[in-house]
């Protein structure tokens, strides 16, 4: 099997989505038929307070604004990984210190944005 | 019709043979959940000094099977105002993270089997080997919020769609501690496959110290010794992507009722606890790969093991599938030792706050993974010269 | 004449990538307009490592469609964006314009794929590349050729992060006194 | 190789696949109103472009092109971050994401 084939990962998705569909459907299936629809028992569930239907929920920003850091800091993880996969060979062919240098800086970029997140309280759930 | 050459194997007996192993390596997750959760159960009762279910079976085996067949049977429901396609997408979408990271996971020593009809064909107890096996999983588990936010958004139900959007927050916020910490594996081994990091890590424990070889017998050469700190970082990453306590907030019952998973009952719930117990397997997994020496037995190297077992049975297939199965083994009981790990810590420890969870992940995890990933690069320069 | 893997796979994940990038622009919930689209870079992702570029297939799936989708799929949850009636701009003729003229647009691109098609031809192609490999090669041209534009990503990363807790902080605005 | 062998998949069937993928990009940005809708078909173009870079860098065997695909998805994360933090602070002030009220910032 040619490591790094790509057609497995396909089938055994393909597979799996299937065997889900099969639970759904199956169990769709197998349950009571006769099914008693009931207004109380169709509106969401909300520990049995009548549901109120609020327009628009309080929208908080620190959801959005948390994805947003969480993008730019994993970019900066995943430029990482190429610096650190050769990080062995480059020091046993002696540009070990350059690289440090390199990598150095970038993550210097990185703490000073993480610092400053963290002291404009960005990240704070209060 | 054009014969096809797919990338399974090198005639159509071989591909059969590995489409069949996948199916079995998605079932032995499946089939996963009744076992954890009895332990979980039965453990729970131990750690509570009580006795956990004994009724059905013997201690309490067949209540899972039980439990099985009476959630087959359940009324088929679904909250009206519920957005049907993305409420019946998300549990088969909880399944697809877990089948496919754990596949990609070597499980035992690849052994070459040989009949008298059918050529020598190399059987490795693994779904497919892609080069890239790390950046591979971290890239399918960053899918697993879809699921979440697809079951919060598809049950159109406010405290739902709260508790999706907290898992979700929760979920990213962890995946950076998680990735930086695997900088450091990268840097020790070099390598991105699964079977290069425990092929380097058999034999006694060889670092070089100021350019001269060091050999320390007593301690076989596992990754927990270069990466003490990141195996920590690692393992306590992996229980906030799982959403295990102390890191489940979102589904905790006194929060928001059940979270994301509120309007779903029978199957569809146990489908996400399949995703969530094949997310722990494969965190266990990886823990076991990359810092406990995967499936090396420490001290013996597979010619050694094979030429026992063919003393007993002779030369042949046997003696190749004995040792595959021990080796398979060892990576399995230290696999369920860390699942132990995972369940003792939820009866042990409270849950956290959700602004003491996000602080910790962002300003104590995120911050120590980088310090780990930086002082690897400068012990390993320090040392290299 | 046998079809390999990287051909039907080719043909898989590009009629996927091709049908789920119509669902971004035919569906009027913006909500599945983001999960078709999210399709799509998984089945580019699949495209890229069928063409060998492992690493690369890699980052698309974790920084694309694990970190941008999600932050597009969790802005429009939280705005509670309903499928609107008014999708697309008003005005046939208008819309009639915009189709033409990027129908004459494609149709040039694929004029120039198609004549062009013997020339562009490279070297011969290895047919399997190791991921580990190509990810030393990309690093040795990441930190020796584009070194300059290396660092230059992290100050832009910076200055992002920093711009967008800034965006999100504005409380007034050109109408704050309305 | 011209293009009309459908078996052996050259590097012409990755750039019509690029191009057709950068049409309905486009097309997005044209006719759709929601501004979210609008920056999502923009990444959906800088993916075609990413694909002719990997096509080109494949077939013609040199990695530079998977670095400048590197530097595309940074440049595009960054766009995608920055426009929609703009668009949700847009959306707080006039309850509405169309693009009609983007003129009110001529100011």
């Amino acid at each position: 099997m040619s490591s790094g084939a790509l057609l497995p990962v396909l089938i055994l998705a393909v597979m799996v989505l299937t065997f889900g569909a099969l639970l759904i459907v199956g169990t769709g299936l197998l349950g009571p038929r006769k099914v008693i629809k009931s207004a109380a028992k169709e509106m969401p569930y909300e520990c049995g307070l009548p549901g109120q239907e609020t327009k628009d929920t309080k929208v908080s920003v620190r959801f959005y604004l948390t994805a947003i850091l969480f993008i730019l800091f994993d970019i900066e993880i995943i430029f990482m990984y190429p610096w650190a996969i050769q990080y062995m060979d480059s020091l046993k062919d002696g540009s070990g210190g350059y690289m440090l240098g390199v990598m150095g800086v970038f993550v210097g970029l990185f703490v000073i944005g993480l610092i400053w997140e963290v002291k404009s309280k960005a990240l704070d759930w209060k | 019709m054009p014969q096809i050459q797919l990338g399974l194997g090198v005639d159509s007996t071989e591909t059969i043979i590995n489409v069949i192993k996948m199916f079995a390596l998605f079932l032995l997750m499946v089939q996963l959940v009744p076992l954890l959760v009895w332990v979980e159960r039965r453990g729970s009762a131990f750690i509570q000094n009580r006795y956990g279910p004994n009724r059905v079976g013997p201690l309490g085996l067949l209540q899972l099977l039980a439990d099985a067949v009476k959630f087959l049977f359940k009324e088929e429901f679904r909250p009206k105002k519920g957005v049907a396609f993305m409420y019946y997408f998300a549990p088969i979408m909880a399944l697809l993270p877990g089948a496919l990271s754990f596949a990609s996971i070597p499980l035992s020593v690849p052994i070459t089997l040989q009949g008298e009809n059918w050529g020598p064909y190399n059987f490795v107890l693994q779904g497919y080997d892609l080069g890239i096996g790390i950046v591979f999983i971290l890239g399918i588990s960053s899918l697993g919020v879809y699921s979440l936010l697809m079951a919060g958004w598809g049950s159109s139900n406010k405290y739902s769609l709260m508790g999706a959007l907290r898992a979700s927050a929760q979920a990213i916020s962890y995946e950076l501690a998680l990735s930086l910490s695997l900088v450091g594996i990268l840097m020790v081994y070099g390598t991105f496959s699964f079977t290069e990091i425990v092929a380097q890590q058999q034999g006694p424990l060889t670092f070089n110290f100021m350019g001269q070889q060091q050999v320390w017998s007593f301690l076989p050469n596992w990754g927990i010794f270069y990466q003490p700190l990141g195996a920590l970082l690692f393992f306590a990453a992996t229980f906030a992507e799982a959403n295990r306590l102390p890191f489940d907030l979102p589904e905790a019952e006194g929060e928001l009722v059940a979270g994301f998973h509120t309007e779903y009952a029978g199957f569809k719930l146990l489908m996400f606890y399949i995703g969530e117990y094949g997310h722990m397997l494969v965190a266990s997994c990886l823990l076991a790969t990359f810092y406990f020496g995967g499936y090396n037995i420490p001290g013996v190297t597979p010619a050694e093991v094979t030429a026992f077992f063919a003393s007993y049975v002779g030369e042949g297939n046997l003696s190749q599938i004995l040792t595959a199965v021990t080796y398979h083994v060892s990576l399995l009981l230290r696999v369920l030792l860390f699942l132990w790990v995972f369940i003792h810590v939820r009866w042990t420890l409270p849950r956290f706050r959700y602004d003491q969870l996000m602080d910790l992940g962002w300003k104590t995890m995120l911050p120590w993974a980088l310090f780990n990933a930086c002082a690897t690069a400068v012990i390993l320069w320090l040392f290299q010269s | 004449m046998t079809l390999t893997a990287q051909d039907l796979l080719f043909y898989i994940l590009g009629g996927l990538s091709l049908a789920s990038a119509l669902g971004v622009l035919l569906m009027t919930n913006p909500i599945y307009s983001a999960l078709c689209l999210a399709l799509t870079m998984v089945s580019l992702a699949g495209l890229y490592a069928s063409m060998q570029a492992w690493f690369v297939a890699g980052v698309q799936l974790i920084v694309y469609a694990g970190a941008v989708m999600v932050l597009f799929v969790m802005v429009l949850m939280l705005f509670d964006l309903k499928s609107e009636i008014k999708a697309f701009s008003r005005g046939a003729v208008a819309g009639f314009m915009k189709l033409v003229a990027v129908g004459l647009m494609t149709g040039a691109f694929l004029a120039a794929i198609y004549n062009s098609a013997d020339t562009l031809l490279g070297t011969s192609l290895a047919a399997h590349v190791d991921g580990t490999v190509s990810t030393k090669a990309l690093a040795q041209l990441l930190f020796g050729k584009y070194v300059f534009a290396f660092e230059a990503m992290g100050v832009l990363l910076l200055i992002i992060a920093i711009g967008a807790v800034a965006l999100s902080r504005i409380e007034g605005g050109t109408h704050a006194d309305e | 190789m011209p293009m009309n062998s459908l078996i052996d998949v050259g590097l012409s069937h990755y750039l019509a696949l690029s191009a057709a993928l950068f049409a309905i990009g486009m097309l997005g940005v044209l006719m759709r109103r929601n501004v979210i809708v609008m920056m999502m078909s923009i990444e959906l173009m800088l993916n075609a472009v990413n694909l002719t870079f990997i096509a080109f860098s494949r077939f013609r065997d040199n990695m530079d092109g998977q670095a400048m695909v590197f530097f595309v998805m940074t440049i595009a994360a960054a766009e995608a971050a920055v426009g929609l933090a703009l668009a949700v602070t847009i959306f707080k002030r006039f309850r509405e994401v169309n693009i009609r009220y983007f003129e009110h910032l001529k100011g």
